[in-house]
């Protein structure tokens, strides 16, 4: 960064420019984001060339769409803040899923089946979270077992078999509308809400940061480190929880294959949103974008009925431009 | 009333390495207590112990005659002891509102933090310490002494008892240390008792009320400051007599070596020209921000974006890179050793040879274990680098060993023009001697030094000749005869 | 007249790509909608996942498609999109596999995965008792994906046939049952170790023919092989009639497999969209099961099977 | 990276096998791997429990089973200890094979058909080198990207399908055997034993090390950090283009859907090995015994007949046992 512009940061045109608009936050978060240009870039090129994209019904598949892989990335990106991974969080969606049929079928009232799936799944995070930090096991592995042993275990309970035929009071959470609007898009705001709140309000978020930023000078500094990283695993856990309620209201079944390979969506629309797997660094705003990134781009490949086996190039191609946008952005600003 | 602090019998090791043997020290109210010793004595390994960062292995302290047994540093923070620990401790990309406050934000009930009263409150303590920038800054920006002072101004925050000041002017100006001397002061009138850790001597006598020497590991002698001087200071702490700091300039000076016109990076520094002869040792002098670093920098082909042409004894070359500068016979030595200077998780012997690795190979291309090894050992015994082995990891290494580390690794692709910045930053005396011993040999064979120091009385006692930098831009420069603080500091700031 | 200048476009979600199967069903499709000059087509593919589908599906609903090809990853997981379809008043067309909710569906055109598991059964059984007299021996179970429909029916289907089968004929044997996850690879490398460790398997019913390329490979790796009609061949069917597979059982590398045809399948769905745009809603069954054939090399080139149909080589030669 | 996993940060195995003499030098090499104790554990448990373990058919099994993962692990190593990754192996694995399934089918002979898959894989490290480089983007999503672009264009340029039929001077590479040998055993310990010398023994290894474990401090040594960074993504997708060929060859045919997440298991086997996702740490010794681990794991299921639905939940399981008593070994020397 040049010292020109390290020298007027204070001062200069970036907070004046959040105050006007945006009263301070916001602004400020967006502007950081370059990956804003990636996304309105692909906006306004489904919106100029198709013209079912701008209409309220597709615009709200856009948001159901994403909103499983919303929940889920929110958890993803306190873990990844932290210098974390968790890649168990598709496995737990499919096992919170199926525990959450089971529940239903065993006529535990609505709202307590939902709580037992949010409930183990904060469960397998409190696992994940034990083994990192007091077992002092690398995220990455602890996590992939905990993929593995969660798939294995949503076979077993259900001996293989898809637990289906919920009520409706239950599916409607996933997959149900208040008004126009589909409640598991309601839900998945109301988590990014409290999460961007959570991380960029809090003190527990400021510490998030400064655990992933430099753990040693976090404990120096008598921040709660243990405390910190199991709260973010178990929050993952839980919201992976929540995410396999949704799906299984959403799709009146839970089978114990759902959701294989969530974890590479998330962690991908973490990163797309500008989070380092180094730690320190992203946001729930970011997190956000990534997520609407993705499903923009899976919206307007069936909008223009792109064959499919293009599908995946094209996928890959327009993940790569945008952020690649966003790379050369920072370059010209030279902020490399 | 019972002492503020002691610290009885204090023990620890670390693997093949007995850092601290029954060491005791104590600290009044309102007293500012010097620690010195050489690098590798385990100052700072007992400050850590002291704040919960590590637990001795034997020993026991009292606070306030009360037993004091930290489980970790929270433990210690919540008793009022705050320690300034040697390596900066920052989160990179957090402000430096929540740097200062880390662990310790001001929060409202609902755990939310109160932004208004962040900012405000790390506002007064930014112009506390002098450090004139807005506290939401990320500190990712700040250069390395600017961070000493945002670390400066978090141990003000703290509501302390006891305030540990590990090196905390290694990285500092003049203007700076001056403005942490107001604050110790006020400090020690409110009745705080200050632990002060530096290896300049002159610090020392300035503001401690006694001092406490250590070696290897054990205390020597604790003595109120007026019963020691600096002759004794220094045999106490080296366990050998050292005649002069600064070897004389005898070296004779010839033609330009290196030669530097027009050398500009957009709001980095603009318009740089300076020559460097052979044989000379020319001081680089200015304050914090002034663009000293990166002019060596750019010299090395380390700084992207900069114009302007360089000649290395007369014939024009170009750094694009670090490589072609050291193809070129250029050395650098950077400031900040841990993050620019440093492999940590290598050991000492795989730093000193990491500019070497293909002159050490055999073919050029498999790595010759015995070279690597000889070169590793011959570094350390020369530079007295204070290390269990070669073997070692140099994370592990006392802060001033690990700069000789660096210092070791940029004299081994047989340089002749060399840029240090900083180079004495946080090694002791004796250590200092031989740097400043080196510097002087380097000159001798012939070669040319470029020194950036934000330590005077080091410019002022090695240098032939000092350029002082204001603002980017090179403000003048004084030859040995009309050599004066005075002369220097006008340059550097008033202009 | 308006309708016949404006093609009606009709929404396909295949459950994936990563089959053969499933892109000769998906060819099937494709060729069935070009020979319908009234109808244009919307292609995806949900990659396997439910939840990817019924984003997809509601994307075509969104665009009012005049009709829906659903081939579902799930038969409960589809149900929802498929009320939704309804709501639009879209008519749905399942293939190979259908929603569980009956007349939600105007036609679920079926592939009976339960029976081609049984059948597998049967041939090894009947191999078995061609070799030995009585029906007895080793046999290996290297079944499908976990969780998917295909390889849970097909497994159930083998499972218990084979069930009954050992407990009339003690000498019959399941030494190992494996999930090789229709991934040639998996089987290979399992079967490889089974080989390893026991030197008298004397049949691999497989999942389908990815896993059948599979064992034939690790067979042919440890030396293992020998021609059909050998009392130690290792006789091995697979499930599909894929082209590979199919050029095994011509070479004698694999006994048979037992081949649906996914072509003829998809290409009937699309005459019944036809059919039923036309307003002749009577004619179409609500459900239907696709036959299947057993190929064998002595049948493979038989007037019978290339009536049938062999999709494997059809597909490739597109 | 944290200071605190600074802290716990091994020499990583590399000076120390550089002075391996065979005597004390494996002993200690071996000694930093802790993780043997886990492969130790798992292979007398299998001896001790299952009589066909022990034999040499058996045996040979593992390790022909183990030889893709393992040749696609090696060139993951690199790249991790960088701190980089790469997430494109899989799909370049499926890509080459198609590809040199083609060239076989045009009639190429078999050396340049294998050379154009190597090539072709090299190619798309060499994309990754660029992007990562050049346009300064991160590695996660420079090769999740590459991930769904190759895939992609696998389906495409197959049309989805199977190549298949090549003469056996080709099958033989990844299915034949060389006596009692297995050819793409062998091949794949000559591929160890390279890298072993190139990342423990040579210039390239320390300053793919240095790279890893300090950039800034590598660029200012002197070390061609650009130049670095590619040749290992190059590496990496090299070896992916001769895992597409031993592929190819072992099931005599080419598939665009073949080595899914092939990735993942590859980074687990580094991971386990001891290496770290922060880099500078992890050494080929170490993966190999992580791709064994795995080859064990799913070779002791297969020979104990374990049930299908208890396989995932047992295999996540004995992964994480292998490493926890890695990482309790480490606490209780003393090295955390
Ligand atoms: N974490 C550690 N692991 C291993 N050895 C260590 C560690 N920390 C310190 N040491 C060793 O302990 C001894 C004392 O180190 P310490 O950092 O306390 O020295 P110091 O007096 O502060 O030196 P300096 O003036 O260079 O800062 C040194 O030999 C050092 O190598
Ligand atoms: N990476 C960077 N990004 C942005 N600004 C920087 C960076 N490095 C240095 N600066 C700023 O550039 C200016 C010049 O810094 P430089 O480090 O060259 O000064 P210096 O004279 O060497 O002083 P110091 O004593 O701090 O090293 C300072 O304002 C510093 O904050
Ligand atoms: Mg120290
Ligand atoms: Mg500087």
């Amino acid at each position: 960064m040049s010292a020109s512009e390290s020298g007027d940061t204070g001062s200069g045109g970036r907070f004046t420019l959040a105050r006007l608009k945006l009263g301070g936050g916001l602004g400020r978060a967006l502007n950081e984001l370059t990956i804003v240009v990636g996304f309105v870039a692909i906006s306004l090129y489904l919106a100029v060339t198709t013209p079912a994209f701008l209409s309220t019904a597709n615009i709200l598949s856009i948001l159901l769409a994403s909103s499983l892989i919303g929940i889920v990335a929110v958890g993803e990106t306190f873990v990844i803040v932290t210098s974390g991974i968790d890649l168990s969080v598709g496995s737990v969606v499919a096992f919170t899923g199926v525990m959450t049929g089971l529940a239903i079928h065993a006529h535990f009232p609505v709202p307590l089946a939902v709580l037992t799936g949010i409930g183990i799944g904060a469960f397998c995070g409190a696992f994940n979270a034990f083994a990192i930090t007091v077992l002092n096991m690398s995220p990455f592995i602890v996590t992939l077992a905990v993929l593995a042993m969660a798939r294995g275990l949503a076979f077993i309970v259900t001996n293989g078999n898809t637990i289906f035929d919920f009520p409706d009071s239950f599916d409607n959470i996933g997959g149900g509308n208040l008004g126009p609007l589909p409640i598991a898009a309601l839900i998945a705001a109301v988590v990014f809400l409290a999460a961007w709140v959570l991380l960029s309000r809090t003190v527990l978020g400021a510490e998030i940061y400064a655990v992933g930023g430099n753990r040693e000078a976090a404990r120096l500094a008598g921040i709660p480190v243990t405390r910190t990283l199991s709260v973010v695993y178990i929050i993952s856990g839980a919201l992976a929880g929540l995410g396999g309620v949704v799906l299984a209201g959403r799709l009146d079944s839970a089978q114990p294959i759902a959701a294989v390979g969530l974890e590479l969506n998330a962690i991908a629309a973490v990163v797309i949103g500008g989070a380092s797997l180094f730690g320190g660094k992203g946001s729930v705003l970011g997190t956000l974008l990534g997520v609407l990134i993705i499903g923009l781009i899976n919206n307007g490949l069936t909008l223009k009925n792109v064959q499919p086996f293009w599908v995946q190039f094209i996928q890959g191609a327009v993940i790569f431009g945008a952020v690649l946008v966003d790379s050369l952005n920072q370059k010209r600003r030279g902020r490399v | 009333m019972a002492t503020l602090l002691e610290m009885h019998g204090i023990s620890k090791s670390f693997p093949g390495v007995r850092a601290l043997a029954d060491v005791s020290i104590t600290l009044e109210r309102g007293e500012v207590l010097g620690i010195v010793g050489e690098n590798g004595a385990g100052k700072s390994t007992l400050m850590k112990v002291l704040a919960g960062a590590y637990r001795a292995d034997e020993g026991r302290v009292l606070l306030d005659g009360a037993e004091f047994a930290p489980r970790g540093p929270r433990d210690a923070l919540d008793a009022g002891i705050v320690v300034i620990h040697q390596e900066l401790s920052l989160v990179p990309d957090q402000t430096v509102a929540e740097n200062i406050y880390l662990g310790n934000l001001p929060r409202n009930p609902l755990g939310m933090v109160r932004r208004a009263v962040l900012h405000r409150n790390s506002r007064a303590l930014l112009a506390r310490v002098g450090l004139d920038i807005a506290p939401g800054m990320p500190v990712r920006r700040l250069g390395i002494a600017q961070q000493q002072l945002v670390e400066i101004a978090r141990a003000l925050s703290r509501e302390a008892r006891v305030i540990v000041m590990d090196e905390p002017t290694a990285t500092l100006t003049i203007a700076e240390q001056r403005i942490l001397f107001a604050t110790v002061a006020d400090l020690r009138r409110a009745g705080i008792g200050i632990v002060f850790i530096s290896h300049h001597l002159e610090e020392i006598f300035e503001i401690c009320d006694r001092v406490t020497v250590m070696r290897d590991g054990v205390t020597v002698a604790t003595r109120p400051v007026a019963e020691w001087d600096e002759a004794g200071l220094i045999q106490a702490m080296v366990n050998r007599p050292i005649s002069a700091l600064f070897p004389p300039r005898t070296s004779s000076i010839g033609a330009p070596m290196l030669e530097v016109e027009g050398l500009s990076s957009t709001g980095r520094f603009s318009d740089v020209s300076l020559t460097v002869r052979a044989g000379e040792v020319v001081g680089l002098g200015g304050l914090m921000g002034a663009g000293r670093t990166e002019v060596l920098k750019a010299i090395y082909g380390a700084m992207p974006d900069t114009t302007g042409t360089l000649r290395i004894d007369g014939r024009p070359v170009r750094t694009r890179n670090p490589r072609e500068a050291i193809a070129a016979g250029i050395a650098f030595v950077p400031e900040d050793r841990k993050g620019e200077g440093l492999v940590l998780p290598f050991a000492v012997r795989d730093n000193v040879a990491l500019s070497t690795l293909d002159r050490l190979a055999w073919l050029r291309m498999f790595s010759a274990a015995g070279r690597t090894d000889r070169l590793a050992t011959d570094a350390v015994g020369e530079l007295r680098i204070r290390t269990p082995g070669i073997g070692t990891k140099v994370g592990s290494l006392s802060g001033g060993n690990q700069q000789k580390v660096v210092l070791a690794r940029a004299l081994t692709t047989h340089p002749r023009v060399f840029l240090l910045d900083e180079p004495t930053r946080g090694i002791d005396v004796g250590a200092k001697v031989e740097v400043y011993r080196l510097i002087g040999e380097l000159a001798a064979q012939g070669g040319a030094v470029l020194v950036v120091s934000s330590d005077m009385l080091e410019l002022l006692g090695l240098c032939d000749r000092i350029l002082v930098m204001r603002g980017g831009r090179l403000a003048g420069g004084i030859e040995r005869e009309a050599f004066s603080q005075e002369r220097i500091m006008a340059l550097a700031a008033l202009g | 007249p308006a309708a016949a200048q404006q093609p009606a476009v009709v929404g396909y979600s295949v459950s994936t790509l990563a089959n053969p199967f499933f892109q000769g069903m998906t060819k099937g499709v494709v060729t069935g909608i070009k020979a319908h000059p009234g109808l244009t087509l919307i292609n995806t593919s949900a990659n396997g996942d439910a939840n990817t589908q019924a984003t997809q599906v509601l994307d075509l609903i969104n665009q009012h498609v005049a009709a829906l090809i659903l081939n579902p990853i799930n038969a409960n997981a589809i149900v929802p999109v498929v009320r939704r379809a309804n709501k639009a008043h879209i008519p749905v067309f399942t293939l190979d596999r259908g929603a569980a909710c009956g007349k939600c569906q105007v036609n679920f055109l079926e592939t009976d995965n339960v029976a081609l598991g049984k059948e597998g059964a049967d041939f090894i059984a009947g191999r078995l008792k061609a070799r030995y007299g009585t029906i007895k021996g080793n046999v290996v179970d290297l079944e499908g994906l976990l969780g998917t429909t295909a390889g849970d029916d097909r497994e159930r289907g083998f499972a218990t046939e084979f069930a009954k089968l050992s407990s009339a004929n003690p000498g019959l044997k399941l030494v190992a049952r494996q999930a090789a996850d229709f991934d040639a690879d998996k089987g290979f490398n399992i079967t490889t170790q089974l080989l390893a460790a026991h030197n008298d398997i004397d049949a691999i019913f497989n999942g389908n023919d990815d896993n059948a390329i599979g064992a034939v490979r690790a067979i042919r790796q440890a030396n293992r092989f020998v021609p059909i009609g050998d009392p130690k061949h290792i006789v091995v069917i697979g499930i599909d009639g894929t082209e590979q597979g199919l050029s095994a059982i011509r070479k004698g590398q694999m006994d048979a497999t037992l081949s649906q045809n996914p072509l003829t399948m998809a290409a009937q769905t699309v005459n019944y969209i036809e059919q039923y745009l036309h307003g002749d809603k009577a004619g179409i069954p609500a459900h239907q099961f696709w036959p299947h054939v057993l190929l064998t090399k002595d049948n493979l080139d038989t007037p019978e099977v290339k009536q049938y149909g062999l999709w494997g080589d059809q597909v490739a030669a597109q």
